[in-house]
């Protein structure tokens, strides 16, 4: 076969020396390679003692957004859902009622909203796709869990804190956040 | 755009009541007694101490059960080591990646050929419930072929999550009794699954 | 001097029987220990930590795995003979543990009165006992294959039979050459040839190469671990086992490598020899009992650096083809085993007529 | 380089003349069909040629168009020319009825495994083929998946009523 | 009854049993596995004899190399009871009555050989060991001892030959 | 049965059928030789293997289907999941394959940047399978050593995007964030670290006789044979065709860089496997050219992360909560009801195992009407049983890694 | 030991070895019983040679030696024939798929 390109660099392919042949030095490089590891640090995270920081931007958990006063800032658009390439959340829209204000950011809101989480696959297209701020993707991977039934997360799973009625809780879930 | 929180407070506790339910009472005796109930919880010791998983990987999830055998997380750690692709040896059955329709059969053979006590886990979206992958061809979730013990969400799940559902299993196993594999109800679990 | 193998006096019995349980048990729990220490070892070499959560550092994880592994299923696949396939870790067990009957793990210490030698049968053929039962460690990888029932396992017993036999031969020349040296062939003597001069690996380095080259392949360690590589045959020869015939198996592997370690320790190194010690002068200062507990320290060392070898090895080089490794062993190990024995031999028969080195 | 779009054109059209049709350049890549029965012969051509050497097959598929009548799948190569390093497209169109199309097997072993997924998803009959059977699904499975009237996901499908929500 | 006496007994019945199961086995495994079991016994007696070099050279050459042969050969034909090959049952019988006459006039031949005041010294002797064996078949029997190396070439060879496929 | 019976049974077997003489030997699927999932249906005369029956399809998951019913943007997820080694490499060949079809124009540093993404994951992939050869010849070691510096590669991603392996990286006209400060101090990590790391990994295994000896001369093929099966890649690249989709159809900017093709002379696993280390080493180079060429832009320029295509790429989050137009874009983009251009494109990227072709079709739908992927691994697995023909059954298990066989892109 | 009962020993071993040979048909069979057969003479030899040495050795010390160095031979005799007879065997039973004796009589086929 005739050169394609002028940029072709045949990689090494040296016949054995007599020295290789002998098996004895590549395999004493080799050990003494391996051996130098064992006095390396080792890098293992001692993993439910100590963990690992998420990047900032790592897409785990969905949480369900309120605003500073707390009230739930979905509207139930369905835009999320759209986006899901899971269909893996359903929600329920209602009006909301006089004296919810309190509650619900918009005039309509999610009565009802749930994600499976076992068919979710943390895209993060719903956060991306949510014009209202209201669903975003947490710094914490899913738990695991025994039953099917439990990985379908509703509205009080996945709802964070109250910032005024449950502000440590909120201040919690906040997080100390590393400068970088 | 920054996030306001960074975490969720509320997530699901998982209840190993939940899924094992622990053999009834005979009627007139008092439970297992002493010694019986000594000797299963120093099994259950020993045996969630030294699961030894079966990696049945097809895909991503897979390749992230590598960086979690890896270095950097060591799932030797938990005395999970010696990887088997030998069924007769194993203990857990590590279910990673989309099982098609082609594979179920052969996952069920899998898990026929382990010897009791065994475990399952379903790691990744697409072991558990086929993920994305509603499609003609994808089994959706290995449930439908064999019994689940511990489902881990992710697509694919992070090495900190497939060790959280590994923790998950542990005190599953922890805390069974040495007669659940004798009982009715697990017998009635195998037979829904077509298995004896 | 032999001791009779039928002068039987009933305090000799109950010593012997209390050596031999003695022995078993230390076998066993070395071979537990380095169930755990591979998983160690490997875990350093290749940057992790290794087992840490059954008991502090994990040490318990040995104990875990046995309880495990007794609590298991036993599972006897439908096809194969049953017989056998019981056999076979059976008598991979045993052979295993029969090799410990001639190694001199210390000299002698002095109880009750009585002198007692710590090696279970000081038999003047010593090395040929061993050889006999390295030998005879083929069957529990071949029976047990064979009786599996499974194409996997076929193969690897036969890959693992027909690889412990070659490398055998190899390994008895390169022994010959030691023998040429010692006249003897009870280790006890060899061990007590070695206390004042130098170990015989000084004058024998090419067939201690061999004889560790093959220990490696008569204990079926990388690079020759063809008949369980699991990366081909999926565990080989011991893939349908489960429970504790399984551990049978895993536990006779290990044992295998303690009592190789013991033998070459034994050989080429001196035995329960203390380094740089005048080991005579010692025991009368410091008394019989003290030395013989140090001489069986510093063997019970000698044989942990070689396990560490072992593994060490393990983790680090790849392992052979079959073809490859059957060249390596008739057209490399036995040429050279062969020359280095004739060697020796020639040089023996030069100093028996009187001609010196320098 | 000296093979342009232009070229090939010309040299296609000298020797097949009416047969080869429909040429087009969407996104630079000069694509053109031919009937059905002329396949290999296109194929052969384009392989010995001394200036065209089309002789590395990229890729090999299906379409499947049920709003056209008797042109309804229509099989497509992509071919390469690696010396050139020129690509073009060739199509030939079949009925949904009796798709029959001969097969590249012969000219490309890679073409062996191509028609069998094209065969698995659309049906294609590749005349000649040595092993023609399907290849990703299970051998069980009776029509083409990835015809347009078949839907996504399997209608003998029991489990979409469970306690799974969302769909 | 000695010790010596018992473990002659031992061994001898054993021995006797082995050999029987050898040829009544219907898996040639099993066949190959008693045939071992006889070799062990043969051995211990060698060991009673103080022969104990030919003792730990017939567990090595016998046990430890030639039926392991034998297992390879069954194992690559896959022989076992299945396929085992299966004589009519009067040939059998006949074959049975055959040995047993051969044992009942041999018994009845030696029974009054003169033999009754002679033993074979067990536990002692120095013959049985290897240093002496070693001078006598390297002084006495060094010809025989070469000539066996060309028989095992031979015989290699001749393997080989035959072993090779076309 | 009478005697005559008996002997009968056995005399008829030499004389009419041909005995078999050779062994079936079933690889897989859950074989561990078979990563993934495929099976492998050998024939074995003793451990030579006279011929081989591959089985795909075990993990066929109806990608091509799934697409049609997908906008565009909801694709990506399933280009993730084809080689899910280099998950990158095929978010960003689809992106450019959908810019091609809608004429977006990209801005040079953002395919810079693609630049640095796509190279980091050809390394990753090309660390995997090249450990992965270490592990099927028993060499474990070496693979945790590498898999230490793979875990960095994934925390780069896992700054860009927030997830390390099917990361879902990249939007149709570029990032969906800018590279921050962190991803620059790991990749200077990286670039500082790597090279030693892949150096002493050459060390444990090149030079090893145990190990050139396993793969010299086992599954080679000729460079005639190679392009005729459609081998694309390094594993073509070993057979020594100096083909590079980078080189041949330079996409990305790719045009703007120096780097070599590495080539080998037989084909057989060594030469992939030293491709595969050479291309490591180039990759690096790659890395650290765009990494200069990035630091050269200024002022606005060097804040640029995507494509200025307002019908493509979603609006910023706080124009959306602001702005009416931005909010109708948003709603159109999410609801897939922009603007399609009908037409059919090919475009190819050079994957971590060869050329990885899209094939879109779009008649102007919400979704593609067909989407066809190139799938290298599938084209040239079906040379397996020729490449494997007459070597022995470890040599099977090599040269099963080394063509790095990625179970999800062969089977779609 | 009385060396009649190494003698019957012996012969009982030989007898089975002999009645093995004749009832079986597995070649493979039917050369272990040879095998036993050479070890049952074996262990009269050795016998043996312990009597001479009981009665001889006095005068000789190495009196019946003689008799262990020939059961050394006969074990290398034993060693090639079964290396040559398994190769026979493995042969025959590639050209006929069968080790039966009975059918191994015609070598032609």
């Amino acid at each position: 076969m005739q050169a394609l390109t002028s940029r072709s660099k045949t990689v090494e392919r040296k016949p054995m020396t007599i020295w290789e042949r002998l098996y004895i030095p590549a395999i004493a490089k080799g050990m003494s390679i391996t051996f130098g590891h064992i006095f390396k640090k080792k890098p293992t995270i001692n993993y439910p003692e100590q963990t690992r920081p998420f990047s900032p931007v790592f897409r785990g958990l969905q949480v369900l957004n309120r605003d500073e006063e707390g009230r739930e800032r979905c509207t139930a658009c369905g835009l999320c859902a759209v986006a899901c390439p899971a269909e893996a959340i359903t929600m329920e829209a209602a009006e909301r009622l006089p004296g919810e204000e309190n509650l619900y950011r918009e005039e309509k809101y999610a009565a009802k909203y749930e994600i499976n989480m076992l068919r979710c696959i943390f895209c993060g297209l719903c956060e991306e796709a949510c014009p209202k701020d209201a669903i975003y993707l947490s710094e914490t991977f899913t738990a695991a869990n025994y039953s099917r039934q439990s990985f379908i997360y509703g509205k009080k799973e996945l709802l964070i804190p109250h910032p005024k009625l449950q502000p440590e809780a909120y201040e919690k879930a906040k997080g100390q956040r590393v400068k970088r | 755009m920054p996030r306001p929180v960074r975490f969720n407070l509320n997530p699901q506790k998982a209840d190993t009541k939940d899924h094992i339910s622990m053999v009834d009472m005979p009627d007139g005796y008092s439970g297992e007694g002493f010694f019986a109930t000594k000797l299963s919880e120093v099994v259950g010791l020993a045996r969630k101490n030294s699961l030894w998983p079966l990696p049945f990987a097809t895909s991503c999830c897979g390749i992230e059960f590598m960086a979690t055998m890896a270095s950097h997380y060591d799932f030797a750690r938990f005395g999970a080591e010696r990887l088997g692709f030998s069924p007769r040896q194993c203990d857990l059955l590590m279910v990673m990646g989309t099982i098609a329709k082609k594979m179920g059969p052969i996952v069920k053979q899998v898990y026929l050929q382990m010897a009791e006590p065994r475990w399952v886990m379903a790691v990744g979206a697409c072991a558990s419930s086929g993920g994305i992958f509603d499609s003609y061809s994808v089994l959706q979730g290995i449930d439908q072929v064999v019994p689940v013990d511990v489902y881990v969400p992710g697509c694919p799940p992070r090495p900190e999550a497939i060790l959280d559902g590994f923790i998950r299993i542990q005190d599953l196993v922890g805390e069974e009794s040495l007669r659940r594999r004798n009982s009715d109800q697990y017998k009635a679990l195998l037979q829904s699954y077509g298995i004896q | 001097m032999h001791v009779t193998l039928l002068a039987i006096d009933l305090a000799l019995v109950i010593e012997k029987l209390i050596l031999i349980a003695v022995i078993v048990t230390v076998s066993l729990l070395v071979a537990m220990y380095e169930t755990y220490a591979e998983r160690k070892i490997a875990a350093f070499i290749q940057d992790r930590r290794g087992p840490n959560r059954a008991g502090p550092f994990g040490i318990l994880q040995p104990v875990a795995d046995g309880l495990k592994l007794f609590m298991k299923e036993e599972i006897v696949p439908n096809l194969s003979n049953k017989f056998l396939f019981i056999l076979g870790p059976g008598l991979a067990m045993l052979t295993a543990m029969m090799t410990s009957a001639v190694i001199p793990w210390s000299s002698h210490i002095e109880l009750f009165g009585r002198t007692i030698h710590l090696q279970i049968a000081d038999v003047n053929i010593g090395i040929l006992y061993i050889f006999g039962v390295v030998s005879m460690g083929v069957y529990g990888v071949m029976i047990g294959g064979w009786a599996s029932n499974n194409k996997f396992s076929l193969l690897a017993a036969i890959r693992g039979a027909s690889q412990i036999i070659s490398y055998e031969l190899a390994m008895g020349i390169s022994l010959i050459a030691l023998l040429m040296l010692t006249q003897s062939l009870s280790l006890k003597t060899i061990v007590q040839q070695q206390q004042d001069g130098l170990y015989y690996v000084a004058y024998q380095p090419v067939g201690f190469l061999i004889f560790l080259i093959c220990a490696f392949a008569e204990c079926n360690r990388t690079p020759f671990d063809l008949s369980e590589a699991e990366s081909e045959l999926n565990f080989g020869y011991h893939q349908e086992y489960s429970s504790m015939k399984l551990g049978f198996y895993l536990f006779a592997e290990y044992v295998n490598m303690f009592i190789s370690s013991a033998v070459m320790a034994t050989l080429y190194f001196g035995g329960y020899d203390i380094p740089f010690v005048n080991d005579a002068a010692f025991g009368a200062h410091y008394g019989q009992n003290m030395l013989a507990i140090l001489q069986g320290l510093s063997l019970f060392l000698k044989v942990v650096i070689f396990i560490f070898f072992f593994m060490w090895v393990r983790w680090t080089i790849p392992r052979f083809r079959y073809d490859q490794l059957m060249r390596l062993g008739w057209k490399g190990l036995i040429p050279l085993s062969l020359l280095n024995m004739l060697i020796t031999g020639f040089i023996v028969l030069l100093r028996q007529y009187g001609w010196h080195f320098s | 380089m000296g093979l342009t779009n232009e070229t090939i054109k010309e040299r296609l059209v000298q020797k097949f003349g009416e047969n080869v049709s429909n040429f087009e350049t969407p996104y630079g890549m000069l694509t053109f069909e031919a009937p059905v029965q002329e396949n290999l012969k296109v194929l052969q051509f384009l392989f010995d040629d001394q200036e065209l050497r089309f002789q590395f097959l990229t890729d090999l598929t299906a379409v499947h168009y049920p709003n056209q009548p008797g042109r309804e799948i229509a099989v497509v190569y992509h071919l390469h020319n690696l010396i050139d390093n020129i690509r073009i497209r060739f199509k030939v169109f079949t009925t949904v009825e009796k798709p029959d199309v001969f097969t590249a097997t012969k000219l490309f072993s890679s073409a062996n495994w191509m028609e069998r997924e094209t065969f698995d998803f659309y049906g294609v009959n590749f005349v000649g083929h040595p092993n023609l059977k399907r290849i990703l699904n299970v051998d069980e499975m009776d029509y083409f998946p990835l015809r347009k009237e078949y839907p996504l996901e399997d209608q003998t499908r029991i489990d979409k009523d469970d306690e799974m929500f969302g769909r | 009854m000695s010790v010596t006496h018992f473990l002659f007994w031992f061994l001898s019945i054993v021995a006797i049993f082995s050999a029987i199961m050898v040829v009544v086995s219907k898996n040639p495994v099993h066949s190959v596995l008693w045939l071992i079991m006889v070799f062990f016994t043969i051995s211990g007696h060698y060991v009673l004899l103080n022969a104990q070099f030919l003792a730990i050279v017939n567990l090595i050459v016998y046990a430890g190399a030639i039926m392991v042969l034998f297992l390879f050969v069954i194992m690559l034909m896959n022989l076992n009871s299945d396929t085992e090959p299966q004589k009519n049952k009067w040939l059998k019988i006949a074959g049975v009555i055959g040995g047993g006459a051969l044992l009942l006039v041999l018994v009845a031949a030696l029974k009054n050989a003169d033999t009754k005041n002679q033993i074979a010294q067990t536990g002692s002797g120095e013959i049985g060991l290897i240093h002496n064996l070693g001078i006598v078949l390297f002084r006495d029997y060094a010809l025989p001892f070469e000539i066996t190396s060309v028989l095992f070439l031979s015989a290699l060879v001749g393997a080989i030959v035959i072993g090779k496929k076309e | 049965m009478n005697e005559h019976q008996m002997n009968e049974h056995h005399i008829k077997l030499p004389e009419g059928s041909i005995e078999k003489t050779t062994t079936t030997l079933n690889l897989g699927p859950t074989h561990p030789a078979t990563h993934g999932v495929f099976q492998n249906i050998l024939e074995l005369d003793g451990e030579r293997i006279v011929s081989a029956e591959q089985t795909v399809g075990y993990i066929h998951r109806a990608f091509e289907k799934i697409a049609e019913r997908r906008p565009l943007y909801q694709i990506t997820p399933l280009t993730d999941r084809l080689n899910y080694c280099s998950a990158p490499i095929n978010n960003m060949g689809w992106h450019m394959t959908c810019e091609k079809l809608l004429g977006v124009n990209i801005p040079k540093r953002v395919d810079y940047l693609r630049i640095i993404i796509m190279e980091l994951s050809r390394i990753s992939d090309h660390l995997i399978c090249n450990s992965v050869v270490g592990v099927d010849s028993g060499a474990y070691t070496g693979f945790l050593y590498v898999m230490q510096y793979r875990e960095l590669i994934y925390e780069i991603y896992e700054e860009i995007c927030g997830s390390r392996l099917t990361t879902n990286m990249g939007r149709i006209g570029g990032f969906e964030r800018n590279f921050n400060s962190a991803v620059w101090e790991k990749l200077d990590k990286f670039l500082a670290e790597y090279p030693a790391v892949l150096t002493e990994f050459q060390n444990l295994f090149n030079r090893n006789r145990i190990f050139m000896e396993r793969t010299m001369g086992t599954g080679g093929i000729s460079a005639e044979r190679a392009l005729n099966y459609g081998f694309t890649g390094p594993n073509l690249r070993a057979a020594g065709v100096d083909y590079d989709v980078r080189v041949h159809s330079p996409y990305s900017s790719y045009e703007d860089f120096d780097f070599k093709v590495p080539v080998g002379r037989t084909g057989d696993n060594y030469d992939r496997f030293m491709v595969r280390n050479e291309e490591m080493w180039q990759s690096i180079d790659i890395i650290n050219q765009a990494y200069k060429k990035i630091q050269e832009f200024k002022g606005a320029e060097a804040e640029v992360y995507h494509a200025d295509a307002p019908e493509y790429y979603l609006p910023a989050k706080e124009d959306v909560y602001t702005k009416m137009e931005a909010l109708i874009w948003h709603f159109k983009i999410v609801m897939g009801e922009t603007e399609m251009t009908p037409g059919e494109v090919y475009h190819s990227v050079e994957g971590a195992n060869g050329e990885l072709g899209f094939y879109l079709i779009s008649d102007g739908g919400r979704a593609p009407y067909r989407l066809h992927f190139r799938r290298p691994c599938f084209i040239y697995y079906q040379a397996y049983s020729e490449l494997t023909k007459g070597s022995m059954l470890s040599d099977a298990v090599i040269t099963m890694s080394s063509l790095n066989l990625i179970a999800g892109e062969m089977d779609a | 030991m009385p060396i009649n009962y190494y003698i019957f020993l012996s012969v009982a071993l030989f007898c089975i070895g002999v009645a093995g040979v004749l009832t079986r048909r597995n070649a493979i069979i039917i050369f272990m019983c040879i095998e036993l057969m050479l070890n049952a003479t074996n262990l009269l030899l050795v016998a043996f040679s312990k009597m001479h040495y009981a009665n001889m050795k006095v005068m000789n010390p190495n009196a019946g030696i003689d008799g262990q160095i020939f059961v050394f031979f006969i074990m290398v005799v034993a060693a090639a024939e079964v290396c040559v007879g398994l190769a026979i065997i493995a042969m025959l039973y590639r050209n006929t798929h069968s080790v039966d004796v009975n059918f191994l009589n015609r070598l032609k086929h």
